[in-house]
């Protein structure tokens, strides 16, 4: 027996975590409700290297873990897009398959 | 005193931090640990003062400090706005970030002054705790304003900014343990001062550990800082801060309050308003104000500003 | 002494993280360090009944007492599950693993317990560490009898069951500092005691502020509660905890034993048996388990239930 | 030079902790037995928001990572289908690229 | 509207924390200079289980996330490969896309 | 004093973590803790140490014992790589990387051997902290030279390595704390003696929780350990220590000073050593190091080790 899969979109955005709230809303918009969050340690980018800092946790960032539909996904890439740059923002997304992808729009 | 201070076990762990950073060597205090004590400075600065409040009961200086916390804060950032923009050369959303940091205090650099004055026989008031909670958003405010922040494509016009903003974690924490003493004075606290009084210090050096090694972290990744940052960070404080000692002084505080008013006005926030400007002006460059703030303005004051502050205020309040 | 525990700073610091929590703000004590105080405040309690019993010896009450910590473990949850079947019109599965937290025990509503009657004079007697110890896991072996657990689907089947029922880590943390506390005394300790016993309030106080936190935030996204089960999470410690009093005062214990059995018998589990449910009966509703023992019955028992059951076991054993 | 790459299946579960001992041993039946954990800082689902809890670690969620074959992943993913509803379960597959593939088998 | 994407690879290695330095400055031999770290829990492969340890650190595993163009990903790979083995990494290459896609060379 | 030794807190909590771990129980200490304890007790033992040096002043004594110190971090090495060759049958690289945490120290065993000593009535001086700093890295260049490392497709080729080695934070925090303590001294560290010295026993009493769960839980994942490596475990201790101690006599150390140094002589490290063996000598298997130090010497050490080197150093020097 071979159980039945479906693809899906994985979204992932890093963010500062005092972002996070207002990404979580935006993506609400675009009909994204599901999410799974990470920590993360350190990084090096555009604007420099950075390290987990809880302190103010004014540049912790985290990663957004969200599997979607494709339209929904297209949907949130809009609207974030315009932010990525002034927000500091990574944004990916790739092709993901879930069981029972109903649960995933 | 000034010698005396720097040779305190709290500031020696500060360079020791800052020593260790300098040299690339990999020691870390664990975040999580570091986060918790800087919430266990805040409850007991907190409660401490509450109860100091409690004894003194509500006095006409306590009205005048407060009052003149509130207005530093909201006034502070508009000068140095002005000098940021002028001899900073920075834009109009950096700059107004900067100034919010500047009108807004550190809550370790007040604890550490309050130690260090107190060792001199100076110690400020109980109230100047609660001008520290006061002192702490009103610069956001005046910040914002000259940001003129609030354009469409921020994420901050989808909310969350008035709580980062007056629900900070660390106000409510130090109002909170503020009221608390008041509540239980120093009677109904006693059962706790193992806690949260009598290892306040040492855990203080611990903390400037780690705040030495992130300051000097940030001084050597100093891509966002220039010379002209660098020299504003070291102005800033003294401006302010003189300011501020004059001000507690002309209001007629007692020398140990108005040196604290002093450090409060001299001091820069690297907690609550950092968090808040990330949402609100994502524009801003962190890099920047926690730069200065952070890994300037915090170890000039602890080495060199909160002994001038005290000396000045001794000098003005015999 | 119902006001005056109110007012005392462990309380009020549960409040204030209730408060913060409900007006939203981003206070957190980080979890590794929560944690961490709930692993001390284990430690402590163990090691300071373990040091009583030691001096007492063995006593007839000490054995009276584990029996009926014994038997209440594992008989509260029958009446439990019968109410929360009819009165709160629950399926099988949740009725069975909510039954099992108010059989179980709360461990830091007993160290609060024990510290204001303490405060008012009505010290519970060291062995009663022991019977906490005792009443940890019965409730589990009853729930899960109530639930008929273990079908075939469940990855319960896979082992791990019995270890996290028997071999949870707070179990086993609070039963070997008792045995510590007895093999080496109040003088064995001394060395100890200022870690292990001066600063427990203080201590408590931090950890209270965050179940504040935990309990206010679980209440507003109180998804699983209904208003038929946060009425059985103010009527099940109230029931099993006057039941508790009651078979304290037959069997003959003193007044502040007795009140601490009726604080053991009205407490909830919200450590160790939440972990095993979530295993062992995965379809049951965690957010209905903990939403009702910590976000309810916790905060009840904190500001109402101990006062009500120090107060009658005062009156019943003068 | 351009060394060589094998694709293998990439399956991530994300589940409570006090379930990952047991889904290990249910990953072990299935022939996977290298793995990676990842902690989790908070996320939503059809059960509600969560947030990190090592309290009691009841509602902690761990994500566990594991490249493995394309039939050990079947047959992972076949054990685990009829568990994904009653044990809050979120399970992800998809493509990756390993050198040395037979490492992971 | 659809905003446009642009295929790229997504690199991740997992290694013990005191090889992160002497990684990160292998890939940015390979031209790779941006990058995020994430923390990891445990785990088990052909060298044993292991948990957390921040003790000594020795054997704390954290994952090295890098998105970027194929010819970096394949140089990278080359650098590293022979390592695998005697360092006990773990080497993962993906498809993902990305907006901006030049922010990711 | 064997006996005694065995019953105190700190080693009955290391039991307790054993056989938590032995009966697989889910007890953990959350990391950032038990890595923010590992930094208190360094800088704890830094300080005092530091501060009885300021008060004896410079001595001979100290300028032998320092001698010695590095005498045998460079030189131990060489038989134990000599053995693990032998009768470990360890190829190369794997013996060089043991025989270099043989070499350097656990600072853990030096804290609680102190403990012990003293509570004995045979303090070690003060100026043992120094060597214990002096003694953590020489071994990592010993046993690199044994290795031949430095082979090019080494991660190592690519620098950090001499930081790991001479800038490793534990090494950084305990050397800054025993200068803070030389500079302050006992009056000035009286401020922060409630953090630093009151608290030091019961914070070791958690920390060996700690080392009690993570020992036995390797030992019992003891994939890269065999009898033989096992009985070097126990064998290299046992001869280190004991020349540690002789040699301590024979330079007209004080009983304390000398059983001491036979601790560290007989300590392997587990906290420096290992994190510059992960990047020097990749190709070394941690499981069989952190295995040999931790699962093996370390409890060795702690349970009869201890009180061998103090006896052995008690008829020596009487
Ligand atoms: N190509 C990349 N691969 C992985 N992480 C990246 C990449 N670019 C940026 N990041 C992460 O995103 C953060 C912000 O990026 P930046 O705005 O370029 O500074 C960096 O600090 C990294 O942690
Ligand atoms: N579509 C999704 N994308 C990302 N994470 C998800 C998604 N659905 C569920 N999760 C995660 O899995 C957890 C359990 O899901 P649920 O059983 O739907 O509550 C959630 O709390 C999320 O952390
Ligand atoms: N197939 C795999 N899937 C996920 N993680 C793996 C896999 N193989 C190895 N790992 C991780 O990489 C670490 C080192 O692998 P090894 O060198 O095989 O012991 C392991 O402890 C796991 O955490
Ligand atoms: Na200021
Ligand atoms: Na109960
Ligand atoms: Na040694």
């Amino acid at each position: 027996m071979t159980t039945e899969t479906t693809h899906r979109r994985r979204i992932e955005v890093l963010a500062d975590e005092p972002l996070i709230p207002a990404i979580v809303r935006l993506a609400a918009e675009a009909g994204i409700t599901y999410y799974t969050l990470l920590p993360t340690s350190g990084g090096a980018g555009a604007h420099g290297r950075w390290r987990d800092d809880q302190l103010s946790g004014a540049t912790a960032k985290v990663m957004l873990l969200a599997i979607t539909s494709p339209e929904h996904a297209a949907a949130f890439i809009d609207r974030l897009a315009p932010l990525l740059e002034s927000h500091h923002l990574l944004l990916l997304s790739s092709d993901v398959e879930v069981v029972r992808g109903s649960k995933f729009d | 005193m000034a010698i005396d201070a720097l040779l305190q076990p709290v500031v020696l762990f500060f360079l020791l931090g800052a020593l260790a950073a300098a040299v690339r060597s990999d020691l870390v205090i664990p975040e999580a640990v570091a986060k918790a004590i800087s919430l266990y400075l805040m409850m007991s600065i907190g409660l401490r003062g509450g109860a100091e409040v409690a004894e003194s009961g509500f006095t006409h200086d306590m009205a005048l400090a407060g009052g003149a916390g509130l207005a530093l804060s909201f006034l502070l950032p508009l000068p140095a706005f002005w000098l940021l923009r002028t001899l900073g050369k920075l834009d109009r959303t950096n700059a107004a970030a900067v100034a919010a940091h500047y009108g807004s205090v550190s809550v370790v650099t007040f604890a550490t002054g309050s130690e260090i004055l107190r060792q001199a026989g100076m110690a400020p008031a109980g109230f100047m705790v609660g001008v520290l909670a006061v002192m702490e958003t009103p610069a956001i405010i005046t910040g914002l304003l000259l940001a003129r922040a609030g354009k469409s494509d921020s994420l901050a016009s989808r909310g969350g900014l008035l709580h980062e903003t007056f629900l900070n974690g660390s106000v409510i924490l130090l109002l909170g343990s503020f009221l608390i003493g008041m509540i239980d004075g120093k009677e109904g606290l006693k059962a706790v001062a193992p806690v949260f009084d009598v290892p306040f210090r040492g855990m203080l050096c611990i903390f400037l550990l780690d705040m030495g090694l992130i300051a000097a972290r940030r001084l050597m990744d100093r891509r966002a800082l220039t010379a002209r940052t660098v020299a504003l960070a070291l102005l800033l404080p003294v401006v302010n801060g003189s300011f501020g000692v004059l001000l507690g002084s002309w209001l007629g505080l007692d020398a140990g309050s108005a040196a604290a008013l002093g450090i409060l006005a001299g001091s820069a926030s690297y907690i609550a308003v950092p968090a808040v400007m990330r949402l609100a002006l994502p524009a801003a460059d962190p890099g920047l104000y926690l730069g200065m703030s952070l890994a300037v303005t915090f170890p000039f004051n602890l080495t060199l500003g909160i002994a001038w502050y005290g000396w000045l205020a001794a000098r003005l309040i015999p």
